[in-house]
């Protein structure tokens, strides 16, 4: 399904957007995710198709809001009963059928606030699929629930939307969402700047908003120094990182490089320096769930992700000298962004 | 609290209960000021929740003023309310004579009344609608239409029961108020006589003892529905 | 069935309403409608056409005369008449004192001038009533040479300490917070209070003594419109007469002979009141 | 609505503009209405406030019966409740006669006036309060205590503000009531004359030509303050 | 810091905690983690130790609450001043140094509805700090927060902690918190079930539900057959599965196996089968942002995170015949549970 939407207010739009299957849109909060949502609902006032001259209920969605906004003086089964479009003496049946889909069968008498955040976005996700719509609109779907909940769900809801064939655009700001996703896109300054499949949006980030919206943690502007054949040297304050050359870059350009945490690795105490290694020090050191976390001191500073046994193994420690290592392959070349912003991922405007 | 609640231990002790008997005509009385009230609530509903729902909802620059009309009758003493209802309506007022003509007559007349009644608690009625509807966040009506409703089934499914307890207490004021209205009845409907007049007419005729018995044959039939829109609004808040 | 809608002078309330009014309902099978409140009140709005009545009855002849001068009644006549009291609340202190003077046996207005007594009236710049129980002291201050008789009771015309509305002045009266109030006999008589008896030469309720003796008590008073007015004694008597406007003047030409039928007349005479005496007004 | 607003149309055009003056003694029931109104609204706040936060905060099970007791002068006419009162409250009524001997005297007097302004007006304000402070979530109050203020301070720092909207209605319900107070006035304090017993007197002795300029005098002085404190909370509400 | 609790209402909970710098308490939704830092912030009926005795606005305790609880009325920094001790004059600079130190000192003038769900978190943070209390209590701090920005803001708050040398005591249902936290511990029927360092606790969860929160994926019960030495073997479906076994644990005893989704690896198209590793069926297989997480047919049906080079290499497929890995080490062994509850990560009842 294409959609191509544009509203004014409250924040300028202009979308252009794919969704097939289940399609994730990601933003930073205030990007305009959930007016663009509303838009499709037919709840704000916008300009788009398909459904934008109808009003808002001939309009063939189902709409999960961010609050859910589950009416609370009907319990569960009632509100899913409320999407129904079926005989009263259905209307039960068919509910509790939806409600066990997202595995709350046995709170379908339950009212919303005897429910828990979680179990709340279910019961509205149910809702949303009871009109047997022709597009799902989902706002952050997910964020009320713990990780494995969440993983479940989603799973099941995406089989759900496979055999519907019901396409769904969930907007999101959890990567990790978007990555389960069949298809995705990121939306930043009214626009969609990127749109694909998970795998290629996170592997190749077209920019910087896109390249921190997937979890990219090191972003480095840098100066292309020489391009040696499949090897192009990025000066980066400093220290000629190894990179793979883009087709368009030439030697002298300002270049953003983009590294994940987890592709940087520390070379066993060696005292010759292997090819793409270099020396610095830890400037802190944090143990995490899947292994430790370390900056370095730099320049340039870096933020890697040591695996437990690996940090274990080399006894890591505060202001210790390390090896880095960092293959040609793990960095993404991207624009040089025309100003630097570094309150990006902090300071976004009002959300919805 | 217990200030509010002293007159009323006087009213007990001042009851002459050995005695209590009512006076001939005070169910006559009691039967018209449920009937008409009951007829004049219905008005209020009808004409107040569009009213106050349009209130609620819509934003425009001279909104202030319909808010001021609004204000006017409920600031008006009741008196003076009566004197201008019976300028308005009268039989020599420019709305009276029309109405008049077609048979509606507006003075000394059950419609009198209830017009008298409708002036005098239609207001507080707009007031706590209102403000019940402005309770109900414009999202839940949203994606009810989202979900296939139209806006007036969204109305009736969504924001009226959401409502409900701000409009049972609209209602059990609007219920107290036009009950008890008494100066502007006095004016504009002195017959049927309701209880209020009556028990005007008792002091005036009889004096106090003749007052008293009938004042709580007033309690008596005023109180239910104030209470039970109370508890039932409690039981459902109880069991959300 | 038709409406005989009659606007009277509140102190009448139990005779029209409980005698007079459904006696002739019965008789003539219409529906009777009494509406009783101060006649000054209910004549400035039937003049002001706010209200619509087929028959007024005033007590005292100056509501009727302003509906004259508007044209709004064209002949009115006396229906009945009745004087001055003193009635007290039997819950008072005093009320062992004014049943002796009640029996004659001790002077009434002694104990009225009793610092301790609450003594009650109405506004004597709106209601008859409040007017005229100043003629009646006025009146004893020469009847009975005492000085200050009239002062040592009112304190003042206008003293807001006595002055009530007329519904609270007759509940006070009965719930015991008033000691004493001024009243008509027939209103008094009508609602079981007791009362002590004035001398005629002060109760006001007799014709042949206006223009020799009653007439020698006249005061001042501000008006609520600002002007001093002289004001002079009036005879206590009930005129009845017919609204130009009624819608049914012929029913309520009836209802006016009715009152002056000896049938009508015994019911007032039961229920308190005095022949009617002097002329038609108009 | 239309309808509601409609005698204000008549009154406009029943004035004698022309002729338009007051009566002497208008402005001093001017004066006596606005000073005492604004004392009785003094003495609701301070009694009906913490009456209201308690009702809203507090949860027993004997409240349904304090809650009809609050029902109670709401719903009784105003012409029984003054009765009620001159019962108690006059020189030989129970609560009256202590009084008196400490000079407070409640017949005919500021204080009586007052006092009928007091029960005609504060069930509105304590019904209004109520639901207000009902409005601020208990959280917020006991996040104010984890941050080391009292009660108080969290009643006057963050309670107070957050229920404004509702308080500033409920104060302007109350002056609006207050100072249109009829029935029980007229019964308990017949004097001192504030407006409406002045429209009452203007009527018997001159008739409608006095009293539609001092209708219009009482809108004047009736309206700002209701109109102020919508503005107000408005404005507040705005800025949110 | 040393916690006894103990409250009867709304849940029952009787705890036992040390809190030593940032201190996290990890819960599934409805445990009592909100009962507890009420309890403990004197705003719920409960006895307990320290501060059992004082009246709430005299405890010295920072509370974060749940929902924020900013009050509406105020701006961002006239929040932050509520709880500061200082004159007049100075409350303002105070304020908005502590907003600073959140990140939000250009949003000291925004009232609370003007900004994001993340701003206003990190507002009510801020209002906990001011009143230097001597324990903090974080009602799940960072759940509004993007990824980058809670990162970022944890170790800055971390930092603080340090710094100042308060105590905090964190509740949350994301392991990813937990995993950064000094020390964390976990609750589950009204009691602390395990507590130490997060890595510890990671590595070597005490029980199931430990195992579930700390994202374990894999939960098999299976028979101990037989211990020879170093390893045991544990029948499991059918599969005899080598760990290393636990001082506890004897032959014909039903444990519990944890493993993480990460730890299972494939073996190259391999003939012979290496030692620990067997052949199975690709049932579901599905791109995710770090890898593909596919879950095979079994029996045992598992679930495995392969990085995403591996599987482009292994050529993975849908129904494809694969052959995992699974060393002895990252098997943990747990006792069983009395009953099976496949109803743990689901269905918590409701929410405070
Ligand atoms: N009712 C409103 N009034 C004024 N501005 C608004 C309103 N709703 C949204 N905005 C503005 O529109 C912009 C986009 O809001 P929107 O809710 O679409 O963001 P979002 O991408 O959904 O953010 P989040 O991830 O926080 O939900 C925000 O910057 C916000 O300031
Ligand atoms: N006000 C209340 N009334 C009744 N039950 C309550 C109330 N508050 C909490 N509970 C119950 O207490 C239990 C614990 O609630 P609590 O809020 O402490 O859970 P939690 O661990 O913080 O959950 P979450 O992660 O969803 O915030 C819940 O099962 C809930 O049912
Ligand atoms: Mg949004
Ligand atoms: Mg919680």
């Amino acid at each position: 399904m294409h959609l191509r939407y544009h509203t004014e207010r409250p924040v300028a739009l202009d979308i252009d957007l794919d969704v097939e299957g289940f399609t994730a849109l990601l933003g930073l909060s205030g990007a305009g995710k959930s007016t663009l949502l509303k838009a499709i609902a037919g709840l704000l006032p916008a300009h788009g198709i398909p459904f934008g001259e109808l009003p808002p209920e001939r309009r063939p969605i189902g709409y999960l809001p961010q609050g859910y906004a589950l009416f609370p003086h009907l319990n569960a089964w009632r509100n899913v009963a409320f999407g129904l479009n079926l005989p009263r003496a259905q209307q039960r049946a068919g509910a509790c059928e939806l409600l066990a889909r997202v595995g709350l069968a046995q709170h379908a008498e339950a009212l919303p606030e005897h429910l828990s955040g979680g179990q709340q976005q279910r019961v509205a996700l149910a809702r949303a699929l009871a009109r047997k719509p022709a597009l799902l609109l989902l706002d952050e779907p997910t964020s009320a629930l713990d990780a494995a909940t969440r993983d479940t769900l989603l799973v099941e809801l995406i089989e759900l939307i496979d055999r519907l064939g019901i396409p769904a655009l969930a907007v999101t700001h959890d990567p990790h969402l978007a990555g389960m996703a069949d298809r995705m896109a990121v939306l930043a300054g009214g626009r969609i700047v990127q749109q694909g499949p998970p795998h290629e949006v996170f592997a190749a980030p077209g920019n910087v908003d896109v390249a921190r919206l997937v979890g990219y943690r090191n972003l480095l502007p840098g100066i292309v120094r020489e391009i040696d054949g499949q090897t192009a040297y990025v000066d980066v304050e400093g220290l000629a990182l190894a990179v793979r050359p883009d087709s368009g870059i030439v030697p002298g350009s300002a270049v953003l490089l983009a590294i994940r945490a987890e592709d940087i690795t520390i070379v066993h105490s060696a005292v010759t320096e292997p090819p793409h290694a270099w020396q610095t020090r830890i400037a802190t050191l944090r143990r995490e769930g899947s292994g430790v976390r370390i900056t370095t001191t730099g320049p340039p500073a870096l933020e890697a992700m040591i695996a437990h046994q690996v940090a274990r193994e080399a006894q890591l420690a505060s202001n210790a000298r390390i090896t880095l290592h960092l293959a040609p392959e793990a960095i993404r070349i991207l624009p040089a962004p025309e100003r630097a912003d570094h309150s990006l991922s902090r300071g976004s405007p009002r959300p919805g | 609290m217990l200030l509010l609640a002293l007159p009323f231990a006087g009213l007990t002790g001042a009851t002459a209960w050995s005695g209590f008997h009512l006076s001939p005509g005070d169910f006559a009385a009691m039967r018209i000021s449920v009937l008409y009230t009951a007829a004049a609530l219905v008005l209020i509903v009808v004409l107040g929740t569009p009213t106050a729902y349009w209130l609620a909802r819509s934003h425009f620059t001279g909104k202030w003023l319909i808010e001021l009309l609004l204000l006017l009758p409920l600031l008006t003493p009741p008196l003076a309310m009566g004197i201008l209802l019976a300028t308005l309506y009268g039989p020599y007022g420019w709305a009276g004579q029309p109405l008049e003509r077609i048979g509606l007559i507006l003075t000394n007349s059950a419609a009198a009344f209830i017009l008298a009644q409708f002036y005098g608690a239609a207001p507080y009625y707009i007031v706590a609608a209102r403000a019940a509807f402005e309770g109900v966040p414009g999202e839940l009506e949203q994606v009810a239409l989202t979900l296939g409703k139209t806006r007036w089934q969204s109305f009736l499914l969504v924001t009226l029961p959401l409502a409900r307890l701000g409009l049972a207490a609209g209602l059990a004021l609007a219920w107290v108020r036009a009950l008890g209205e008494f100066g502007i009845v006095l004016i504009v409907a002195y017959y049927p006589q309701g209880i209020p007049v009556k028990l005007w007419v008792n002091l005036q005729d009889m004096g106090l003892s003749a007052v008293y018995p009938l004042l709580w044959l007033f309690f008596l039939i005023a109180m239910p529905l104030p209470l039970l829109l109370g508890l039932l609004s409690r039981r459902r808040a109880a069991l959300l | 069935k038709d409406t005989l809608t009659i606007a009277y002078a509140g102190s009448m309330g139990v005779v029209m309403d409980r005698a007079l009014g459904p006696a002739f309902a019965r008789t003539n099978d219409v529906t009777y409608q009494g509406i009783g409140r101060g006649a000054w009140g209910l004549a400035r709005l039937l003049a002001g056409k706010q209200m619509r009545a087929d028959v007024f009855i005033s007590i005292t002849p100056g509501p009727i005369d302003l509906l004259i001068s508007d044209g709004l009644i064209k002949r009115a006549v006396p229906i009945a008449s009745t004087q001055m009291v003193i009635a007290y609340s039997p819950k008072s202190r005093y009320a062992a004192q004014f049943k002796a003077a009640a029996e004659g046996k001790k002077s009434w207005y002694k104990i009225l001038e009793q610092p301790g007594v609450h003594f009650g009236r109405t506004n004597p710049a709106v209601d008859p009533q409040g007017r005229n129980i100043i003629f009646t002291l006025l009146l004893a201050q020469r009847y009975y040479h005492r000085q200050n008789l009239a002062n040592n009771i009112l304190h003042g015309f206008q003293n807001p300490q006595q002055i009530f509305s007329e519904a609270s002045l007759l509940s006070r009266l009965e719930a015991g917070q008033i000691d004493a109030t001024s009243g008509y006999l027939s209103a008094v008589v009508s609602r079981h209070l007791p009362y002590i008896k004035l001398p005629t030469a002060i109760n006001l309720s007799d014709p042949a003594l206006a223009d020799t003796w009653y007439s020698k008590a006249h005061f001042n008073i501000r008006l609520p419109n600002g002007k001093t007015e002289t004001l002079g004694t009036q005879p206590l008597v009930f005129y009845a007469g017919v609204l130009t406007n009624a819608r049914h003047p012929i029913l309520a030409r009836h209802f006016l002979a009715y009152l002056q039928s000896p049938q009508g007349q015994r019911l007032l005479r039961e229920k308190g009141y005095s022949a009617p005496r002097g002329a038609p007004l108009g």
